[in-house]
């Protein structure tokens, strides 16, 4: 399955949005962390798990998805959210903690729900897998469109919910796909440490699913790997397992000294970055030049940009928010 | 042939059909609610409280899952999120170590990880308790465990009318509630039964309100707090000491999450003397939090220091002598409100 | 790989030992429930999983192991423990909650530990795999001898804990060997409508371990199977995944009505009941005539009325040692 | 340059290294002493306490493991039946709901079940605590939910000395034992720093007895009991307090199983006031347990309304102003001494 010319174009801009979106961070999240890093200080405190490098998988998944689709992802979402079309201010104020983030602030950056576009995540590895499977059985019993689509690290392949997960989907035949975002490492630990085999699509077999594989970050790749298993899942055959070779161009969160890399590990990735490497196929393919490029990326730095300003101009709840919406 | 001749509103059921009753009600009237769990299906539960619903509704809206709670429970959560109503079943609470982030970081955080904007209605429903000997992983409470974890109603029913009722309440509600039944209170003859349980339970729908506590007695000398078994264990201690001529009053709290303090208290205030009975463990849970609620509120109130007959902290033994010495019961309260007097 | 002929007779004299077991435990659990059946009362109140018809699982493995091997059970311990070697009288005591029981009545049928055979077992679906794993690490790390072997169910094949110790035993290469006994049923649910396979034993590529399937309860079968895998442990191989299909002739516990088994399941299963073929097979061979077989039986059955005497005989702790041996 | 002039007694260390270092030194005279966990091994630990241990001791020793937790927990369980003395980390004690069942099933359990004949001398070190905008599910305390069930030690040091003695005190016991350290307290620059918990720490190894509460400030009028990170604020408070012209003692459990009651009961017979301050969910938990253990034992000694400063029964917000609002602190413990004296 080849995306169309519009679906290219689409995917690309999606991955500079995304990246800028995740550059920009960056710097804000580091602002009032120096000289000494402190977590807890800077207009975005707490934790921080940056999606630089990893885009193909959000892009390439999204683009066969629309707004009534469901999307779960995992502590490193936001790539994922961009594509799905999340709205970008309430993300990004949430994950400044502001009053006009989804949740006003309360859930923060490993918890982003965008319920008008289906979309939201958890912090804790492997748990997305089971509500995926459960909007997909949703879908099912209420006979209404849809797919669900699980988002996972290669490390979460090893927890217990992915396997119990993938077990139910394929027993009920549920209209869910599973995509593994293989970047190779759980924070330090490299995933041949910690995984038995070297390639988590062989395990489909195990749960009598298609398992497919998508090499070397390829954008268009993803695209053709996730529209069969998506179209698939519309069509009522059942779930797939899709593992996506891509790679973790930041350190696990801000602040990850990442000395556990080999060297010239990530020099390495970094030229194979997926993006410029999307640009030059768009740019040989006739699709872009210079000039097109340089509107398209203006234009999305401008989208996050003006997601930032809205981000910075509103306000913080009144602190005593806290004790709503705990229970509706 | 008695019972067919009784008049409806005073027809007996066993909590276990008062669930099944409460649920059968509300998927004939709601199609997203569902059940899904471990037997649930043809076989009715282990604990009979799904009996009937896969005939009647079949195996699409009543469904057998593998053993995998972390998947279901979560599966649970991602229907409850996209519009369905699930009720599952984690067999007994003793399991919950299984899949306990399913259930205390995404279905009871959730909604407040969305602002409001994602609810999740959803009934847990699962079984506790002991003393037939089912040894330390399958006799537990563990009401302390769920209710001090925020985001989750927690609600524990003692007989079939508040079991209907709660039950009813717990699938409208748009929040989740664990709904935590105890095995000896379902009047499965197997289990052995506490009769009390089994009360007169209306056949048309009917809700309880979830965040109140019942005084099931009047009393003015001694206000015994309870849950689950443990309200007939108080209300057998009731009458005995009636018989000495001392008048207790017993509080059902029937939900732990929302905990109705206020009628702990005003029972208190009146009475000057306070028992918690718990099955659960002693310490960190149910009853130091009862104690706690009355002693930081009102102290010039109590007359006595308060007390608690509740299961020593030690794993459930098998051996039936240990078992039954361990657990709470009527002579142990008669006892610890005549050490209250003589202090 | 064979058994030799004293392995055969071995094995049979387990096998008649367990059942035997089994089926005096069925009758004295009965006391004290009838007529209505109510599991607190009797000598032995309680859930009682029985293990009829799946000797050949425990005794095919054990047949290969010594005292210092370890072995972790499910709730459906007692043909494993007789295979094991456990001491008959402590466990029968156990059974029966009284002072020479193992842990003096505070464990029960479900929790069995005799730690002069290395063997325990565990109430949680799956749960007996990570604790597999681990004496198997700790074999491997003192240099001690001795493999591990984790019993489970083909229902606990669907347990997060079964994905994530199979992983886990492989990365670290442990002697361990885990074996699915395939009874096809979870309780009232059966092995086609929870698990995404129809066989588990296709899992372990998901590990890259072997992966062996015994089929029709074969006595010998297992043997082979257990007897390759384990050679593999002990040799520093890694792990092993073996399915056996077996039956379960009883109920899942005592007093299930069984009402989900479809019409003539368990009467075709009956007829299929492993130790009379076993006998047979041995009488073919050779191996035992009818006078052998009675001394045998008689014998087997004279060690377990003999355990039921001294468990009988016993004396119930005090009720306050409840109180002890929590911490030690 | 100053740190390497101070003589050994007085050198300072933090919480992290504290427990780096007791275990260091077990694992150089125990061979079964060895450390599992995500990210134990060359990274040191998220949290900065296992640092140094790969480099010395190798990757047999110090293993990284795949994110399993209920495989490698439940192999600790198995390892240490078999003669080993594993240290395995649950990286966030959030996570608990993914593994619990080998934690509190097996591990706490198993002794008992076999009447004492299997030990499990094992360690579960867990990081606890937020304040750094970490979010619901990588900020809790879950104190009591570890502490109300049976057959595991429960420890929570506030300061490297007892960190250390409490580290080799657990490693060295035949009982499983959960050691919770609060992220504040680790002396990792990018979590902040709670200065009063890096202190002279002792070089040679020494244990601190498990189960004994510690008075780490004495006082007349008032008692403050709480554990980790709290007793900073307590500290912080009694100061406050004591420009006021009132004394606070201050107790620090240190240990939560077994609970030293006597400690916390001798404290409050002296001062007659409680303030229980805890980071812990409000309800069904430490603070209730505390002052059931006082008020069920002297009621006449509290000459006030024992109280509680403890995290509301709400899901942890990721907004600094809700979470800062939110959490106990000096002047939180200050006004709930004003409002009980104005009562
Ligand atoms: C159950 C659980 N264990 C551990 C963690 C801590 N943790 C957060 S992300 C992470 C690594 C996840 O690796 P992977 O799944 O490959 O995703 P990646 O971070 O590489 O995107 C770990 C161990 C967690 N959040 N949940
Ligand atoms: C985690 C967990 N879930 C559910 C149960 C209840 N339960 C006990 S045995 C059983 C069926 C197990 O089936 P299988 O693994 O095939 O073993 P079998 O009983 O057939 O020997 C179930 C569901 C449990 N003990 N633990
Ligand atoms: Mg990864
Ligand atoms: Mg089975």
């Amino acid at each position: 399955m080849q995306p169309n010319n519009d679906q290219r174009l689409w995917m690309y801009r999606q991955m500079v949005t995304s990246r800028h979106l995740e550059e920009r961070i960056e710097t804000l999240y580091m602002e009032g962390k120096t000289p000494a890093f402190n977590m807890a200080k800077g207009p975005i405190p707490g934790e921080m798990h940056l999606s630089n490098g990893q885009e193909p998988c959000a892009v390439g998944v999204c683009a066969h998805l629309s707004a009534e689709d469901v999307v779960v992802a995992t502590h490193r979402p936001h790539h994922i959210a961009v594509a799905k079309g999340v709205d970008l201010n309430a993300m990004i104020a949430e994950i400044f903690g502001k009053a006009t983030g989804f949740s006003g602030g309360r859930g923060g950056h490993m918890h982003i729900f965008d319920p008008t576009v289906n979309f939201s995540c958890s912090g804790i590895v492997g748990e997305t897998l089971g509500p995926a499977a459960g909007a997909a059985l949703s879908r099912k019993m209420q006979g209404k469109p849809g797919v669900a689509v699980a988002f996972l690290g290669e490390g979460a392949a090893n927890q217990g919910a992915f396997h119990e997960a993938l077990n139910l989907a394929a027993v009920w035949k549920l209209p869910v796909v599973f995509v593994i975002e293989d970047n190779a490492w759980g924070i330090s630990v490299a995933k041949q440490a910690a995984t038995a085999v070297p390639r988590n699509d062989v395990r489909a077999s195990g749960y009598n699913m298609p398992g497919v594989h998508v090499a070397d970050n390829d954008v268009e790749g993803v695209f053709a790997a996730a529209g069969e298993a998506i179209a698939r899942a519309r069509d009522g055959q059942g779930p797939t397992l899709i593992e996506i070779e891509t790679s973790r161009l930041a350190g696990h969160f801000m602040g990850d000294g990442e000395d556990y890399r080999p060297e010239g590990e990530k020099e390495g990735l970094q030229q194979r970055d997926p993006i410029p490497r999307y640009r030059q196929a768009l740019i040989e393919a006739g699709l872009l030049d210079e000039a097109a490029d340089t509107r398209l990326v203006g234009e999305a730095h401008e989208r996050v940009e003006a997601a930032i300003r809205f981000a910075q101009e509103s306000d913080f709840l009144p602190p005593e928010a806290a004790l709503e919406t705990v229970f509706v | 042939m008695t019972a067919t001749t009784t008049a409806s509103s005073s027809r007996k059921l066993t909590i276990a059909r008062a669930m099944a009753e409460a649920t059968a009600q509300e998927m004939r009237q709601d199609p997203s609610v569902f059940v899904m769990g471990e037997d649930v299906g043809p076989m009715g539960g282990v604990f009979g409280n799904t009996r009937g619903l896969h005939e009647e509704f079949g195996g699409e809206r009543v469904r057998d899952t593998p053993i995998s709670e972390t998947a279901f429970i979560g599966a649970a959560v991602g229907a409850a999120s996209d519009g369905m109503r699930p009720i599952v079943e984690l067999m007994f609470v003793d399991f919950f170590g299984v899949c306990m982030d399913a259930i205390y970081n995404m279905m009871a955080k959730n909604t407040y990880f969305s602002g409001g904007t994602v609810n999740v209605p959803m009934v847990l429903m699962t079984s506790t308790g002991g003393g037939y000997s089912d040894g330390g992983q399958h006799s537990q409470c563990l009401y302390g465990t769920f209710a001090h974890l925020p985001g989750m109603k927690v609600v524990v029913p003692s007989n079939a009318y508040d079991a209907k009722g709660l039950m009813t309440a717990a699938i409208r509600d748009d929040n989740p509630v664990v709904f935590m039944y105890h095995k000896s209170l379902q009047g499965m003859g197997w289990l052995g039964t506490e009769k009390g349980a089994t009360v007169a339970t209306p056949e048309e729908s009917y809700t309880v309100e979830i965040g109140k506590a019942a005084v099931v007695k009047e009393g003015r000398d001694l206000t015994l707090v309870s849950l689950g078994v443990g309200v007939h264990h108080c209300l057998r201690a009731a009458k005995a000491l009636g018989e000495e001529g001392f008048d207790a009053e017993v509080v059902d709290l029937r939900s732990l999450v929302p905990l109705d303090r206020e009628t702990v208290r005003a029972s208190v205030a009146k009475t000057g003397r306070l028992i918690v009975v718990d099955e659960d463990y002693h310490s960190y849970g149910v009853s130091g939090e009862i104690i706690a609620s009355v002693a930081e509120h009102d102290l010039a109130c109590l007359k006595a220091a308060p007390r608690r007959v509740a299961y020593p902290d030690i794993p459930i033994p098998f051996t039936p002598t240990m078992e039954q010495w361990a657990l709470p019961n009527a002579d142990k309260i008669v006892d610890a409100f005549h050490q209250m007097m003589s202090q």
